[in-house]
């Protein structure tokens, strides 16, 4: 009665210097969803990615329906029916959805003509499946959430019976996450088999039906959902115990730090994002900051770090006013961020591993005397951070590239970190990152507020607001909606404030 | 005042724009498709001087304009392979290829032109395509000279813009070659042949500049001269960002520039203003930079992996 | 300075440095297959040429002579194109610098040579910068991308050239277009009489060198750099991306500039209409062969200025016409080009 | 004659070679003449065949070639002053005794390079230049303003208007377009003549529409003097059917019923005088040379009959006499 849709037998992959795939196995059975976990690095995506014919592998056999297949490249994936969902979107942002979902079915010679039934069909497969998407809009145009759905929509309307997703819940609001993973079920009641690629051990839980974990390049062990826990899995992944839980010193707020009074910002479209927000943040205290993405969370970073213009009555920090020609020199002035997006913000990605290390103390001694860089002096303090912060990487002169997303951000974090700032702006701190990882880098968040650094957290998790906060402010279309205390039982209600509803008490 | 000469001044100078843009758009509309498609050639200009040598020296050997004309096709064609060969399939850089190849066409065509013409003591020229009256409409006083009386590959950009933009736009080649350009990696996973779109979108591009070198022996000046194509193919690359990666815009563009360097071989030859020819001769170039000013709210975004090799 | 450090990348330097040799005997073959089409013997016409550039201590001179402007140019151009700023305006440039350095060195003539021989270099450089800046300047307020602008901006530079010798600066009204010849107090040092090799050949060694330790070893430019890679990323980081975008042009227009001061200085003592065959597209071709590194530019400008050297005499003695040497040049880029690209296939040689 | 084949590699060393004496010795080893190869060498500013200025030295050089049995070389040298020098060095020092530098523009570079040459003869194009100092540098003018006097003064005899078409503003372009506007004033000071500079030498295009700009302005009468280019100005007479002349060869074929007279010249008649006595070694200088309609063989007009208008006999007899005033040079064709 088992009813094997895919069986991967000893996959085998290298990259220059890096051997991604050391002899995988993996089955898959017919309207399943089976979970992949595995650390930043394992190979989880490489895995995926030899699945869709992206990659040839070196060795090993895969098995489709029962029979041995080899697939050469996307177009026989999709022609065999399966689907993938990528981790780094594959969306043209300038052309529209529709063109997007049809983008390769045709021939080339195909004049588009049957457009209006092509937005027909989008339109009738989005209402079946509820998710809601506009055929006309361009993909540049869409929030992550609504770009997910459209690759979805893919997926489906090239019509796919194996439906790979590679975290896919990274990028969502916890609304959107829960949306997705009902929606995951539907499907696989339908009949599809789904592979679901995450660091979140709840989703695994909530959703799947079985999981397998890759280490090191190897899958190690392949479990029935409901007969493991999310402490084994942990376990199993990083080869050691994780702790669940932060333990988290109750804060001691000292002075304001950096306070900032009716904060405007206007986004690319010309609409204010940002509707006049005042907000302090003391010594010695994290300030989280909830909200579904979209509310002009990233326009308040943005701002803050002088990538876009605003307007303001009075931003301080360390009680000096700052005015808007400060915001080159807030480097200099004690503050650090971590961005959202650490490929587009935080790092220079052909640069090495060191050369990003000093991208904002390059010209500062001992890194640079009279203008010249002091490589040894950088190699060194690379070396020293890689190893404080267990950065797996080959050498400090490696391309950034090179390494997984989860020890990119370990370099951004550690970068931020090591400056000793006196204000940091967090945001999005562990997207993507495994939890291992995760783990560590709101640890060293926590410590450095214990050291005594004023710190506002940016995040749609709200799972990392309450482990890390010591004050929740929620943000709903450019407002602060009111604020709540880091307590468990209110999460509802933050929950409710976040979709628009007015604080109950503040 | 006396209004027929300023009329006869503007039709004098509208008349000429047309035949001025024309050779320029060709070579742009081409270079739109090779740009979408994330190829950027500045061997423009050699690619048209080969497409003028191979156009002029088949006409005039055959005597027959259209086999000139597909000549130069062949000739834009079998640029395009070169030229891809080397940038989609070696991953060369695609500016040094092209820098190289202005130096290979200019080369090459000035050897086989005194090889075979310069030396022989023939009568060079060949009869061009003549200018097309149309009826009733060429009788029209001043839009007649200036729209009406054209030869036949002139009126053929009214065709060629509309045509490559259903091509980029509504068919699925089109929306290929713009992924292509944009995000080749999002094409790729959908099974489209990012080279293989390239190779096509490059051909479609030399070839067309092939045909607008073509156009300046069979339909312009009736002889090749060594160099005659004189930096068109660099103000088409001009052309191609100033119009915005569009059809249309790169025909309003290469317009642009018409009318002012028609205006200013006008102004020479009035021959009574005080200005000093040469900044006469400058003007469509300053014109070009003040309106690209002047554009500054139409942010168009090059083709994001424009100039960027697949993997 | 880290010794150890600085003779592995010596190593590699010379490593992505002899590809451009070791793929020229393919392009000769190709070319003299061409020959032999079009009636030459390649054998004579390559051996011609061999002698034209290095028959003698004087060939050889003459060859760095015509190496000198592409050195520049070429070392210049690295750092726009290092920042990504695509400045394929460095003919007008050059021209810029050669007018600057002729208006100085004939109206400030009596100044001592001490001062006017670096003034005249100075003020090329100036107006090498500053013609630099003004694309840089309309990409930074007005978004105008600088393909354009620094192309129409050859344009213009040209033809202000051509008015100023032929109108209000011509040494004789009716004679040949040119200025007067600078003072001689401006003339650059020659050395190795009667071979003319002179100072500027060190000067553009010494200026690839120094942009080479700027771009690789300077705080300056990290900056430069980063911004070409990724501005977001560099103005997060607190780097003034319009101010880089300035500087990577003023740097690559003032070494332009510096070229045609040069020209002017060392070589013709003067201004003409036309006086860059083109310098300044042969040099993004010098820079992007070597990877856009400045010391490679010396190697790649050494290269040209041997191919044209040598072209003029295969076209003497071996009555090969010179257009044909274009065409063997472009085939020596090519074969080199795609050599560079096929090793980068096995590992990519840059910094 | 064995004597002078030693001594030119010599020459690579010009100190030695610039000592007096040797500068007399080929006048001595003359007689021998047999053995000794006689070299002619040409430095062209662009591609030789134009149709145009650089072809008229190259036929040159081929009469000298064929009537003297010289060997001939030419090279098209980049419009660098970097390039010129060397170019001459490298011709001297192989032993060429008569060089050929076509155009004005390489003054400078025969000046610098003469005294390092003295057996060696270096002849500028277009060049009234002559220096005791340097004897062996050389001017040599065609002055094409003769006959283009003679077109302009035929231009407002039968026209309405003339526009000239330049390709940059050289002494051969702007003399020639001056003595066109000398002719034509001489009949008619109020008679019409514009000048247009293209910019460039190649753009045949440009050319035509300038050209045709001319026409829609009133003119009916063309001249193109700008190299290839110029090949557009004939065509825009020919379709718009006005009147025009050719400069430095016979191109009827290109507008037939528009080129009223062809202004032929024959550079190489005049430079096969002058090379041949270099050959003997008995050339000596006194002064730079002149050619103009005076040198019959050098330059001359041809009318075409074929044209829609040929020029009328008694205006050819007028004509005539305008070209004797100007050969014993009653007529200044370049007063201001
Ligand atoms: N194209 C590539 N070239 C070189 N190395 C690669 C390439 N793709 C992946 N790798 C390397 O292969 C290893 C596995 O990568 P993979 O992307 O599969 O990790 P992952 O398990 O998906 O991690 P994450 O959770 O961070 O996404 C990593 O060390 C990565 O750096
Ligand atoms: N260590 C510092 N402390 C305080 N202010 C500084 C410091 N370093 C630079 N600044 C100031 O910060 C402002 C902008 O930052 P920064 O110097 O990084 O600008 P930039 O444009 O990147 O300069 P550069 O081109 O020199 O890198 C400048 O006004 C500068 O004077
Ligand atoms: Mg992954
Ligand atoms: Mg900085």
């Amino acid at each position: 009665m088992e009813d094997i849709i895919i069986r991967m037998v000893n996959i085998v992959k290298s990259f220059p210097g890096v051997q991604a795939n050391r002899g995988v196995n993996l089955e898959v059975r017919r309207g399943e969803i089976h979970c992949l976990l595995g650390e930043n690095g394992a190979g989880k995506t490489v895995l995926m990615s030899i699945l869709y014919g992206l990659y040839k592998p070196d060795a090993g056999e895969i098995y489709y329906n029962g029979e041995k297949v080899e697939i050469r490249n996307p177009k026989d994936a999709i022609n065999r029916r399966i689907g993938m969902v990528h981790q780094h979107f594959m969306l043209v942002p300038t052309i529209t959805v529709a063109e997007n979902i049809i983008l390769g079915q045709y021939p080339s010679w195909k004049v588009l003509n049957d457009m209006p039934a092509v937005y027909e069909k989008i339109e009738k497969l989005s209402k079946d499946f509820d998710l809601d998407v506009d055929p006309s809009a361009l993909v540049q145009d869409l929030s992550v959430g609504e770009q997910q759905r459209v690759e979805i929509l893919k997926a489906l309307y090239h019509g796919a019976d194996l439906l790979i997703l590679d975290e896919p819940t990274a990028v969502l609001t916890p609304q959107e996450s829960e949306h997705l993973l009902g929606f995951l079920r539907q499907l696989a009641d339908r009949g599809l088999t789904i592979v679901f690629i995450t660091h979140k051990l709840e989703e695994v839980m909530q959703v799947s039906d079985r999981v397998t974990i890759l280490r090191d390049g190897k899958a190690i062990a392949t479990l029935n959902t409901k007969d493991t826990n999310p402490r084994e899995l942990a376990r199993l992944m990083v080869g050691r115990d994780v702790l669940m839980d932060l333990k988290k010193k109750e804060g001691q707020p000292g002075n304001v730090v950096f306070s900032v009074r009716n904060l405007r910002v206007t986004d690319e479209r010309g609409l204010l994002a940002v509707k006049g927000v005042s907000l302090e943040v003391r010594e010695r205290e994290i300030v989280g900051i909830a909200g579904v993405s979209g509310n002009g969370q990233s326009e308040l970073a943005l701002a803050l770090a002088g990538l876009i213009d605003c307007e303001f009555d009075e931003i301080t920090l360390n009680s000096t006013p700052i005015t808007k020609k400060d915001f080159a020199r807030l480097n200099h002035m004690g503050m650090a961020h971590i961005p959202e997006d650490r490929q587009k913000m935080g790092l220079i990605l052909p640069f090495s591993v060191s050369e990003n290390f000093i991208a904002e103390t390059y010209r500062d001694e001992p890194f640079s005397k009279r203008g010249f860089l002091q490589f040894r002096t950088i190699n060194d303090y690379s070396k020293s951070l890689v190893e404080k912060f267990s950065i797996r990487c080959g050498d400090v002169e490696e391309e950034i590239a090179n390494l997984s997303g989860g020890n990119q951000q370990k370099v951004v974090v550690a970068r931020e970190l090591d400056r000793r700032p006196k204000f940091l702006l967090v945001n999005q701190p562990t997207r993507g990152i495994d939890i291992g990882a995760t783990e560590f880098v709101r640890q060293q968040i926590l410590a450095e507020r214990d050291a005594g650094a004023a710190i506002l957290l940016i995040s749609t998790d709200l799972e990392e607001i309450f482990a890390l906060s010591d004050r929740i402010l929620v943000m709903f279309e450019g407002k602060i909606m009111g604020e709540v205390p880091p307590d468990y039982s209110l999460i509802e209600q933050v929950g409710l404030m976040m979709a628009g509803k007015s604080a109950v008490h503040a | 005042m006396d209004l027929l000469p300023v009329v006869i001044f503007l039709q004098s100078i509208l008349a000429a724009t047309w035949r001025m843009a024309t050779p320029i758009l060709y070579a742009a509309v081409g270079e739109i498709f090779s740009e979408r498609a994330g190829v950027l050639n500045i061997g423009l200009e050699g690619v048209m001087l080969i497409g003028a040598f191979a156009g002029y020296s088949v006409a005039y050997e055959s005597g027959n304009l259209i086999l000139g004309l597909l000549a130069a096709i062949a000739s834009g064609i079998l640029s395009g392979l070169i030229f891809s060969f080397f940038t989609i399939t070696v991953k060369a850089n695609q500016i040094v290829v092209g820098a190289a190849y202005n130096m290979i066409g200019m080369g090459i065509t000035g050897v086989l032109y005194r090889v075979f013409y310069a030396e022989s003591g023939r009568a060079l020229s060949l009869k061009t395509f003549a200018p097309i009256e149309i009826p009733f409409l060429s009788q029209i006083p001043f839009l007649g000279e200036v729209l009406f009386k054209h030869n036949i590959m002139v009126y053929a950009t009214l065709l060629l813009v509309p045509l490559a933009t259903f091509v980029l736009y509504k068919t699925a080649f089109g929306l290929s070659i713009r992924s292509v350009g944009e995000h080749p990696k999002a094409a790729d996973t959908v099974g489209i042949n990012v080279n293989r779109t390239r190779y096509f979108a490059v051909i479609i591009a030399t070839t067309l500049a092939a045909i607008g070198g073509a156009f300046l022996v069979l339909a312009y000046a009736d002889q090749f001269v060594e160099g005659i194509v004189t930096g068109r193919g660099f103000i088409a690359l001009a052309v191609v960002v100033f119009g915005g990666w569009s059809p249309w815009g790169a025909m309003g563009a290469s317009l642009l520039f018409g009318i002012f360097y028609a205006l200013q071989l006008r102004l020479q030859a009035m021959g009574n203003i005080m200005i000093p020819y040469q900044f006469l001769q400058a003007l469509p170039y300053v014109v070009t930079v003040l309106v690209l000013i002047g554009l500054t709210k139409r942010r168009v975004q090059a083709p994001k992996a424009l100039g960027v090799p697949y993997k | 300075m880290n010794w150890v450090n600085f003779r592995a990348r010596l190593k590699k330097v010379f490593r992505s440095a002899w590809t451009p040799f070791a793929a020229i005997p393919i392009a000769l073959l190709l070319g003299g297959g061409v020959l032999l089409l079009a009636g030459y013997n390649p054998i004579t016409a390559y051996e011609a040429m061999w002698q034209g550039a290095f028959k003698d201590k004087t060939a050889f001179t003459e060859v760095l002579i015509k190496a000198t402007p592409l050195m520049f140019i070429g070392a210049g151009l690295a750092v726009a194109f290092k920042c990504s700023i695509w400045n394929i305006g460095a003919e007008g440039q050059f021209y810029a610098g050669a007018v600057m350095a002729t208006v100085v060195g004939i109206y400030l003539g009596d100044l001592p040579r001490f001062i006017l021989m670096p003034l005249v270099l100075i003020v090329g450089v100036i107006g090498g910068a500053l013609w630099g800046m003004i694309p840089a300047y309309l990409k930074n307020r007005f978004g105008a991308s600088e393909v354009v602008t620094t192309i129409m901006l050859n344009y213009v530079a040209i033809y202000i050239t051509g008015y100023l010798v032929t109108g209000p600066m011509i040494e004789t009204k009716g004679m040949f277009p040119q200025t007067p010849k600078i003072s001689a107090a401006a003339w650059l040092p020659r050395f190795f009489p009667p071979t003319r090799l002179h100072i500027g050949f060190i000067i553009a060694v010494l200026l690839a060198i120094i942009l080479y330790i700027v771009i690789f070893k300077t705080s300056i430019g990290y900056t430069i750099r980063a911004v070409g890679i990724n501005p977001i990323a560099a103005r997060y980081a607190g780097i003034n991306v319009r101010k880089n975008i300035l500087l990577a042009m003023a740097i690559s227009g003032g070494a332009a500039g510096l070229a045609g001061s040069v020209e002017v200085a060392a070589i013709s003592y003067r201004l003409y209409q036309l006086i860059s065959p083109g310098f300044g597209f042969d040099g993004i071709a010098v820079s992007l062969l070597v990877n856009n590194n400045p010391l490679g530019v010396i190697f790649s400008g050494f290269l040209f200025g041997a191919l044209r050297s040598g072209a003029e005499v295969m076209m003497m003695t071996a009555k090969v016409p010179s257009v044909l040497v274009y065409f063997i040049q472009g085939l020596v880029i090519l074969s080199v080009v795609a050599f560079g690209a096929y090793r980068a296939t096995t590992k990519e040689i840059e910094e | 004659g064995g004597q002078q084949a030693t001594e030119a590699p010599k020459a690579e060393e010009p100190t030695k070679a610039a000592e007096a004496p040797k500068a007399e010795e080929p006048t001595k080893a003359a007689e021998p003449a047999a053995e000794v190869k006689f070299k002619a060498g040409l430095l062209a500013p662009g591609p030789v065949n134009d149709g145009g200025w650089n072809q008229t030295a190259y036929e040159g050089l081929k009469k000298i070639e064929a009537e003297l049995g010289a060997e001939i070389s030419y090279v098209e040298t980049e419009q660098s002053p970097a390039a010129f020098e060397k170019a001459l060095r490298d011709y001297a020092s192989q032993g060429y005794q008569f060089i050929l530098a076509h155009g004005n523009e390489y003054t400078d570079a025969a000046v610098t390079v003469a005294p390092d040459y003295p057996n060696t003869f270096f002849f500028l194009s277009s060049s009234r230049f002559f220096d005791p100092k340097v004897p062996n540098v050389v001017g040599l003018n065609t002055d094409s303003s003769q006959p283009c006097y003679v077109f302009g003064y035929v231009a407002a005899k039968m026209g309405k208007g003339a526009g000239l078409i330049g390709g940059m503003e050289i002494p051969p372009i702007a003399e020639a377009f001056t003595g066109f506007i000398n002719g034509a004033k001489a009949v008619n000071p109020d008679f019409p003549v514009k000048v247009t500079y293209l910019g460039n030498w190649t753009d045949t295009a440009a050319a035509k529409e300038a050209a045709i700009s001319y026409v829609d302005g009133g003119a009916d009468v063309l001249l193109g003097n700008a190299d290839f280019a110029t090949q557009g100005v004939f065509q825009a007479m020919a379709e718009k059917k006005v009147m025009g002349f050719s400069m430095f060869g016979d191109n009827t074929d290109k507008a037939p019923e528009s080129i009223l007279i062809n202004y032929l010249s024959d550079y190489g008649e005049g430079l096969l005088e002058i090379a041949s006595q270099v050959k003997d070694g008995t050339f000596k200088p006194t002064s730079n040379y002149e050619f103009g309609l005076k040198d019959e063989k050098v330059m001359w007009l041809v009318y075409n009959e074929k044209a829609a208008t040929p020029v009328p006999a008694d205006l050819r007899k007028e004509i005539e006499g305008v070209i004797a005033k100007i050969a014993s040079g009653e007529i200044n064709t370049l007063a201001k």
